[in-house]
């Protein structure tokens, strides 16, 4: 439901409704040993996304698996045209364990679009994207975007091995010039991104950098943007349970001008300033 | 016509469905038109800045959870400039939910709050009693009645009293409440309990333990707004647990004035609106034509007499 | 080899699995072979034969159920004729439970029932205490002290103290019984709850409020049990909720020293025995060679220390 | 599971072996507009049964369907041959709802055999039933039991009307006399069924006669039977949390010997002497 009209009351933040919806499952397969991809039928209204925010998905409950929250999910893609939202996910736990169980033809509750994605400046032109594991998830759409803007995108993917390599294929469809990194190759290491982004920088420049979960990563870019004074953002996780700003459970600290702020990552978030993040 | 309002003391609202404090707030404008409830809640103040406990601040446990978020709050300045003027453009009654660690300052946040555009205050007086052991408020008759006879000096703004569930003197606290001139109970808080990681070995919440709320809560807030419907005059306003319209009416049908909604909007944020709807439905299906005729109309005869205020054997 | 005892005061149980009181008779023998179990506790006895409460006894809540059974005796004669010659054909220790409504009353049972084939006494204290205002021994520490002593005068076997979490005192309470003598706290009897049925707008239960059990009540139960691990030297036996191994171990973790399984056998009655089972491959998984290990294993760190006893703040 | 050996202990009141096993569904159809039939591959372990006995059923959890406790089930056939256990029900609430969603070919776990069943004493020759709407789930066994043991069996079955009348054709097949009465025809009255028993006993004579459930049939019987000095049996229910004699929630107030006695109905009974039982 959520067709609830938002008639003549203030505009919160001048803020798009949020829907809860009951969308349909059109696939939801196994992308390789770790990852699944989930395809939902969903109508139009919820599609109106920006790359970077996520969906908070109710969980089917059966004898084993009894979720009980909701549980947060970035947008992989979202395709207005053809009426589809997906998403990349990766089962850890009872909530995706359940969300795995999910077959074509199910009715699945999602609510969103929620939080502040990623923002692309008129004078960024050479993005780069630097990423690991399913991080990937959230960031795969800001390739597209990337590519409605015409922008150039570069795209550093760090994995344990080629076989979790993922959307490699999907940035190159998009224009992106891949750089694949594995720890099995041994091309994963700090230095040796460390090394790459220089060359990248001293080669054609980078005007803003974007990533995503890895610790490591974060303190490399963070390095990197202050030495160069290249701008960045960092899409981040926090436990959730409302998803829309009420409860307060899902802050995170975060340095700004010198103190130290709780944001929460479900409103002020899940993409916030590189150079502000704190890693944990 | 069907008559969905209720009476809490002076304040007449629309319709019995509110949230609960520190689960709803001004973000829930973009899910619905904020003007379908019968009030607005606030997320409890203190007069300070403060971020409140570690994280995880939240965790799952069998069909519910728990939180220990704390009271984060961006003080009283912050509210009265930005938070007020915000629910100015509802006709709903703005209910200001607040909390100090003393008697005294508690009193004197409450005077200062005490200003056009709130309706009413709720005073969470379920959070520890700094002054003496760390027990809230709440937890005993005495501290309860101390705390809120300096409360009704302070206002002339219909005060509710919140209630806590960790504790054993539920009616005598009620009656404590009533007595000291609380307008309406909120019954009630959350229930500390604990959950732990058995992999790392760590509770689940930064905090250690925390508040249980939810479903599972349901009919321990359920007995309690029961025993406090039967033992005050005043409005008893429930909440725990409530999910479904079905759980509105079982507490209406226990006692309550009104109910307040917490943790089912975290799952399903429109359900305050379905619940709207559902008890004109029911009403309508039941041949009622006001939700009054629902209030305390539980079929408990005798029995209710001897056995309210013992507590039952297992 | 691995070694499931644990010690319980000066009894070894073989492992850490038994049934809670009233939960548990000699019918379960039909499914499977009783002496699977660390021990055997009876349902609660008093010395007159009493018939228990009204039908109806039991509803089911979301995810778990309320009683009001009350407590059904067929008397101390019968008792000691039937069902104590019953156990002497197992090994496992057989702990009688027993509930007065007078301190009194309650040691001269206690008394009474001290005799071969009884391994140590469970004592209800979560019964009202008819002498005083009807509210259970156990729900403040003054009571709890003063039926404990009259209680550990009374028997020279092990005495156990079976708490409520009808109060806000647990620690308090925990350390009067420990004070007074009690060998090892039961953490916890139900708690106090209701539910209507809102189509006839009765109570669901013949005596309108009974007590919660199974998995809804397991945080709450878990939060006593780590309270009352940290605040006293004798042992704790958690009770309340637990369903599947991972209750167990979360339990054993927390500080309990053994765990009574209630509730889940009614849902699964082969349940405690599949606990042994899944609590050795546990162990063996985890790579420990004793219960012991497990026990209080908790990482609560500095955390711990001002927390414990401060009813937090929501 | 439940296949833990019961060893060399004390044999409970030399009872059998109660177990628990996940049965198979064969199928779960509508059988008019109000019941179901509901058909188990049982291993035969369970299948020694006596009429009059029930189950313990654990219902499956959903999104919308979360019944916790099990629920108690009469059964209504029991065919070791065939390794087949059949229950009829009806959907009233939450947890036959619940089983009413199971398909062939899912798992359903059922606790039993439970109770203590009918009992036909070598000199009760011939038999009456008298049973109304469901009720006849519950005595639909004992005719067969009538049949092997070469019994005369008159089977009187009440209903709203035509369409609610269970199982005559299963009755008839096992050589019953059935006399059906319905509202609808005007002939389930107290009176009428009164006088159709006296005509019986007037006949042939009646040596024991059965029933469940109704009230009015409880009071009738009753009266007969202490009139006709005949002995009789009752089914009853009663709201149930372990169905095997631990939680004392199940009793029932019974007439013996001038006092009143408690006894639990799902152990002392389901069935019981048809004086002592006690109407509600
Ligand atoms: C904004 C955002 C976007 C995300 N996008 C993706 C994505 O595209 N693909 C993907 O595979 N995962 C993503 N995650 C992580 C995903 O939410 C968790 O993996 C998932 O909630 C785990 O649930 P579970 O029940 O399977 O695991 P459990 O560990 O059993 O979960 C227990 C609880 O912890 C929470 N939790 C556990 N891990 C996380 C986490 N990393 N972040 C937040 N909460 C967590 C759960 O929501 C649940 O409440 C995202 C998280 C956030 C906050
Ligand atoms: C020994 C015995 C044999 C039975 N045999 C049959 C049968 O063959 N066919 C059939 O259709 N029904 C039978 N019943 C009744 C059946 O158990 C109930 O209809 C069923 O439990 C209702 O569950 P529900 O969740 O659908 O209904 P709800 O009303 O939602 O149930 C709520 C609670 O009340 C209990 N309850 C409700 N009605 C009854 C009842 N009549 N007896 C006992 N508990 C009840 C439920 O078990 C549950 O715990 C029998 C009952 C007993 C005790
Ligand atoms: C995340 C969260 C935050 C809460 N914060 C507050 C609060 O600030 N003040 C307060 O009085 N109650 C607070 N509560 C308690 C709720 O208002 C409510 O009393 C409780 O959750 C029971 O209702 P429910 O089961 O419907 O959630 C909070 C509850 C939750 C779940
Ligand atoms: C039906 C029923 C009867 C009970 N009877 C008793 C009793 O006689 N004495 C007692 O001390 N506790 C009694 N209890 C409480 C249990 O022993 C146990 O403390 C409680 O159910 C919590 O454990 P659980 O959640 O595992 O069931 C009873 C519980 C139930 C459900
Ligand atoms: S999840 Fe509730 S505020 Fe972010
Ligand atoms: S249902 Fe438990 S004793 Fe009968």
């Amino acid at each position: 439901m959520s067709n609830i009209a938002l008639d003549t009351k203030p505009d919160f933040e001048l803020a798009k409704p949020i829907h809860e919806v009951e969308c349909t499952i059109i696939s939801n397969e196994p992308v390789n040993g770790e990852y699944r991809l989930l395809v939902l039928n969903a109508p139009s209204k919820i599609l109106d996304c920006e790359p970077g925010q996520f969906f908070h998905l109710l969980c089917p409950v059966s004898d084993t698996l009894q979720p009980y929250l909701r549980r947060p999910m970035s947008i992989y893609g979202y395709y207005p045209d053809k009426g589809e939202l997906h998403f990349l996910y990766k089962v850890t736990g009872e909530g995706t364990s359940a969300i795995a169980t999910l077959k074509a033809g199910d009715n699945f509750n999602v609510l969103g679009p929620l939080g502040r994605g990623f923002d692309i400046l008129p004078n960024w032109q050479n993005l780069l994207l630097v990423a690991r594991g399913v991080g990937l998830a959230t960031l795969a759409p800001l390739a597209l975007e990337a590519r409605r803007l015409n922008r150039k995108l570069t795209a550093i993917c760090s994995a344990r091995s080629d076989q979790f390599l993922l959307s490699l294929d999907y940035f190159r469809e998009l224009g992106a010039t891949v750089i694949p990194l594995t720890d099995e190759a041994g091309t994963s290491s700090v230095e040796n991104m460390h090394s790459i982004i220089e060359g990248l920088i001293a080669d054609e420049g980078i005007d803003a950098m974007y990533t995503c979960g890895s610790n490591r990563i974060l303190k490399l870019l963070q390095t990197v943007g202050k030495e160069h004074n290249i701008p960045g953002q960092i899409a981040l996780e926090q436990q959730m349970a409302c998803g829309i700003g009420m409860c307060q459970c899902c802050v995170r600290a975060f340095n700004r001008n010198g103190a130290i702020v709780n944001e929460r990552v479900c409103r002020e978030g899940p993409v916030f300033d590189l150079q502000e993040a704190i890693g944990c | 016509m069907l008559d969905l309002t209720t009476q809490i003391g002076t304040l007449t609202l629309k319709n019995p469905i509110m949230p609960a404090s520190g689960t709803f707030s001004e973000d829930l404008a973009q899910v619905f038109d904020l003007d379908i409830l019968g009030a607005h809640v606030t997320k409890t103040i203190t007069r300070e800045k403060r971020s409140g406990n570690p994280t995880p601040r939240v965790c799952e446990v069998r069909g519910s959870m728990l939180n220990s978020i704390g009271i984060p709050s961006k003080g009283l300045d912050a509210f009265k400039t930005n938070v007020i003027p915000f629910y100015k453009n509802y006709d709903a009654p703005l209910i200001v939910s607040i909390s100090a660690g003393s008697a005294d300052e508690f009193a004197s946040l409450c005077e200062d709050i005490s200003v056009p555009g709130v309706a009413a205050i709720e005073v969470n007086i379920s959070c520890p009693n700094i002054e003496e052991d760390g027990k809230a408020f709440a937890m005993r008759p005495s501290t309860t009645e101390a705390v809120m006879r300096k409360l009704r000096n302070a206002t002339d703004l219909p005060l509710w009293a919140k209630l806590t569930p960790n504790t054993g003197e539920t009616t005598e606290v009620a009656k404590a409440a009533e007595e000291a001139g609380a307008d309406a109970l909120v019954v009630s808080n959350t229930l500390l309990a604990m959950a732990i990681d058995i992999n790392t070995k760590r509770p689940k919440l930064g905090n250690l333990m925390g508040g249980l709320s939810g479903p599972a809560f349901k009919p321990i807030a359920l007995r309690m707004a029961y025993q406090c419907a039967k033992s005050v005059e005043i409005p008893v306003i429930g909440c725990g647990g409530i999910s479904t319209i079905e759980d509105v009416i079982e507490y209406l049908i226990a006692g309550a004035s009104a109910v307040q909604v917490g943790t089912a909007t975290f799952i399903n944020p429109p359900i305050m609106v379905k619940m709207v709807e559902g008890l004109e439905s029911y009403l309508q299906s039941q041949g009622l034509h006001s939700v009054k005729q629902l209030i305390g109309s539980v079929v408990d005869q005798e029995a209710s007499d001897g056995l309210v205020f013992m507590e039952a054997a297992p």
